[in-house]
């Protein structure tokens, strides 16, 4: 795989999601997710297409982190691309990703969301997605499952984080504004999450 | 959506772009960037550099100039700008005396202007912030992200702007814009929601006898929603939850602003100022000053909200020292 | 309908007893009537009434102030005052130098100002009048009641009212005033009407992609309607409009006046703003200032106005005079 | 017949056609005709409330013009309240109304509004249900008719007038901004003028 090819997947599928995430946040938040991370991901486009044709992961990683603080915005902006940029240095050096350093980079990543966002699981935020998918990650590396079949059963975990974001009450982020309201509805931030997570895969599979 | 503009996606730049050219004795745009500056920087003095998502006009371009902000980062529409810019913006005004930010308390307004300033520090500026968080339609616990920065905002720029215009140091004009934020709360309520531009759809719906409490200057809901009732039971409730603060008391004076949201008629918010200034009255506060217009807006909103500002002496010089921008002008 | 008020046959009382409340250091009401006089009355100067239908805010008790009107006399919701009404303010504010009414063309407002200024003139006030008529909208011929009073109303306020306040005689004021109205003309369009409250609903329906052109400030129907278009082509043909009329050639310096209609988020009226610099640019006209805002409202209208007025020296010098009015302050 | 009686049962006709006066304002002019009407005869029923017993019909008449100059605003307020000063001079020391003075009377009413608004007939104001009126009336007595028989002319020549108004262009007031297109409505004060004379010949009939 190429890491440029993925990203690129990654965010086509966010840029095809971009209404289905708006409509999420306008009923919890104010109505931007979709539209921010889409003009991030094009904004990044632009970015990597200017990439050198030996850049490896980590460059192209720390380009998407560089890219998304710059043009996003808003609460995702700072947190997805802390987390590209943690990533990018978590991976240095790497020509391939194994299941070990793929849990490593997205461990690195929700560390850095977490230092941006304060939030911990269970606030109603994307962390709800990544966290159980790293978790299913490191089950899958104890199982001896391979990076492929890893990033299957992350997805699967963040897709149960995302419906499991409807259950709770949001405590971070612009949707805890909502207090009690915001429970039936699914976090904007754990669905975008999923759908790189998922394209990723789909991409590697 | 019905709107006077060309195109969503180049919103931003086309009212940056008209802003400067209408008020250029006033503005400047930093180039390349989605900031406006101080057009006569004075360069003995703290700076002030505030900004937000756009959709708020004046707020805060509006509020650049003499007495006020030095310079004003815009976002794309109702979504907190990038560090980048925040960065820019910092550098372009600082003299070294030092840089105040004043952020509205939003998850993404406050990291971005975080990284801004830790990359601001990195290059040596003295920087500080302030984070205000006026509207009291959102509980504020260390559970939660604590309350929202809304109209109350203005009142930050206006005092802390006029602080650092006298030379104060930027510890002072820091500790200043604290005091307002710690004595000023807001809120809001709307009858009709507003419609991002590139979302093309509004961001909730109401019935045609329905108003929104304590919704956000984002197009965010409200802590309810109920059957629209008289200019003076609406005046009431929001005061009643600002009241409920335990702030404002009988002998205090304090600062009101009425703030449309942007499609509320002057005529209606002067009706509710009307009601407030009574129900203030029969409390034993003291008004010095009230503010009524368009300060804080949520593109075409209609709606409102009231604010109130506790003064001491300190702040009540401050708030009627001069300013010159060009949505407030005090001489 | 839906607004925030109590009672629409109270309306206008209470906002503007909330006006004078908001704003005690400029206003004073006039006891008993719906007139709003200046608080710091200047005793040696001609003075300057204004007024009409109200729902128009901030004009015209907005304007009253130093270096502007002396007396705003706010009628009905869109329906001119009564001549009594008009005669008080009158009788208020003369202070023996004479009294200049400044008169939007519409056939109520001149009837019943004229009648005002009959009975004033009987007591042996010195009254002169001008009657504005900036809207191209509507045609000028012999055969009309010749073209309505817009928002360039408010430049003659601002004008006159400085020649007023440096000392110029009642002869003088008039003068420039009608040199005001000779170099201004303005045209608007609408995105939606307006409600008077009284009435209950809207003046007229549009559809959800269509625009009115160049409507009435009461809601009075426009010249046609079409499809809405981008903000660059509605103020091109709002422009084209104007420049029809041969007043502003190249060379020209103007002042230029985008008027908000009540419900028009600032951030388009500065996108069509910054299109007006650019075609005023490309045509050699040189823009002496921009007032970009609401200054002549029709209640919640979602809509703009683009005014020019061609200056000569003199009206330059005095549009940059001072004024200190609620709604407009230069210094 | 007493005045105030007269009088009142016009006011009412009025206030009860309020939103239709309204709605005929709101096509081609500002939509406040029958608001402005019907807010001017509330006040001026105080006002003749308050009147003494003994007034004759030329004080009535004046104190109607007066209040409603002093409350309805707008055009049609100085023109109604014109017409009413302008007809109770002309019935100065009057007990009863023959045709003959009918006649004056509506005539010194449209000359006052002549005065004031500078409109003839055929430019589709109040003026083109009033003149015909009195020209019926005119033509009445010419016929050796009374007055109950000549206001029953005067009514239909109103109405005849109010329908021409659909005809043809607006070249005074407000509905004449919109030129072409204000041919096809009916003109508010025509409308309200005939209500005041149909309610004065249903009272005296
Ligand atoms: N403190 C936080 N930690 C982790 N994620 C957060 C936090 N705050 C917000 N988010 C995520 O950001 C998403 C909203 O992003 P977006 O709508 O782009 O920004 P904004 O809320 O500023 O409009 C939420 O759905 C949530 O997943
Ligand atoms: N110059 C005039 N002469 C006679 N009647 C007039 C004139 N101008 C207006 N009118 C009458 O006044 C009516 C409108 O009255 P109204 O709606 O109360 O006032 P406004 O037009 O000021 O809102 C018109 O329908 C017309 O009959
Ligand atoms: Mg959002
Ligand atoms: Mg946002
Ligand atoms: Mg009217
Ligand atoms: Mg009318």
């Amino acid at each position: 795989m190429t890491a440029i090819e993925a990203i690129k997947l990654a965010g086509q599928a966010i840029i095809e999601e971009k209404d289905f995430l708006t409509d999420l946040d306008q009923a919890i938040g104010d109505g931007d997710h979709g539209i921010n991370m889409a003009r991030g991901f094009s904004s990044v486009f632009t970015k990597i297409d200017a990439l050198k044709d030996d850049a490896d992961i980590s460059m192209v990683l720390k380009t998407v982190g560089m890219g998304l603080i710059s043009s996003v915005g808003g609460a995702s902006g700072p947190l997805y691309g802390t987390a590209f940029l943690r990533a990018s240095a978590a991976c240095k050096d790497k020509n391939a990703i194994d299941a070990v350093t793929a849990k490593e980079m997205l461990d690195a990543a929700i560390k850095g969301i977490q230092d941006r966002g304060k939030a911990v699981k269970g606030e109603k935020t994307m962390l709800d997605a990544l966290i159980p998918a790293s978790e299913a990650i490191g089950t899958g590396i104890d199982a001896g499952k391979n990076v492929v079949e890893c990033l299957k059963d992350a997805v699967e975990a963040a897709q149960t984080g995302v419906e499991y974001t409807k259950t709770i009450i949001a405590t971070k982020g612009r949707a805890s504004y909502l207090a009690e309201r915001s429970i039936g509805h699914q976090d904007p931030g754990a669905t975008s999450s999923t759908t790189m997570l998922k394209a990723l895969y789909e991409y590697v599979k | 959506m019905k709107k006077i503009i060309n195109n969503p996606d180049n919103v931003v730049e086309e009212m940056l772009n008209g802003m400067v050219a209408s008020h250029p004795e006033y503005l400047e745009r930093l180039e390349g960037f989605d900031v406006v500056t101080r057009k006569n920087k004075k360069s003995d003095k703290v700076t002030l550099v505030s900004g937000g998502g756009s959709g708020h006009e004046p707020a805060h371009g509006g509020f650049v100039g003499k007495g006020m902000l030095d310079a004003a980062v815009a976002g794309a529409v109702f979504t907190s700008p990038t560090p980048d810019q925040v960065y820019e913006a910092i550098k372009a005004v600082d003299n070294g005396k030092g840089v105040l930010l004043v952020i509205k308390n939003y998850s993404g307004d406050v990291m971005n202007f975080d990284m801004a300033a830790e990359m601001a520090e990195a290059d040596g500026i003295k920087v500080e912030k302030v984070v205000t968080n006026d509207d009291v339609a959102v509980e504020n616990s260390t559970w939660t992200i604590g309350r929202r920065g809304i109209a109350g905002t203005i009142l930050v720029h206006k005092i802390a702007g006029a602080k650092a215009e006298a030379g104060a140091s930027l510890e002072d004009v820091k500790a200043v814009a604290e005091k307002v934020i710690a004595n000023s709360r807001s809120m809001g309520m709307a009858l009709s929601p507003c419609t991002v531009p590139a979302a093309g759809k509004p961001s909730f719906t109401l019935a045609d006898d329905e108003m929104e409490i304590g919704m956000g200057i984002h197009g965010e809901p409200g802590t309810h929603r109920e059957s629209i009732t008289t200019a003076d039971e609406i005046t009431q409730q929001l005061l009643d939850k600002i009241f409920a603060e335990d702030i404002y008391h009988s002998g205090d004076e304090v600062a009101v602003l009425i703030n449309g949201l942007g499609a509320t008629p002057l005529m209606e918010l002067y009706v509710v100022s009307g009601k407030v200034q009574t129900v203030l009255q029969e409390k034993g506060i003291k008004i010095a000053k009230t503010y009524v217009g368009n300060y804080m807006t949520s593109l075409e909103m209609a709606g409102c909200s009231i604010s109130l500002l506790k003064l001491d002496a300190e702040l009540k010089e401050l708030l009627a020292a001069p300013a010159d921008t060009p949505a407030l002008v005090q001489f």
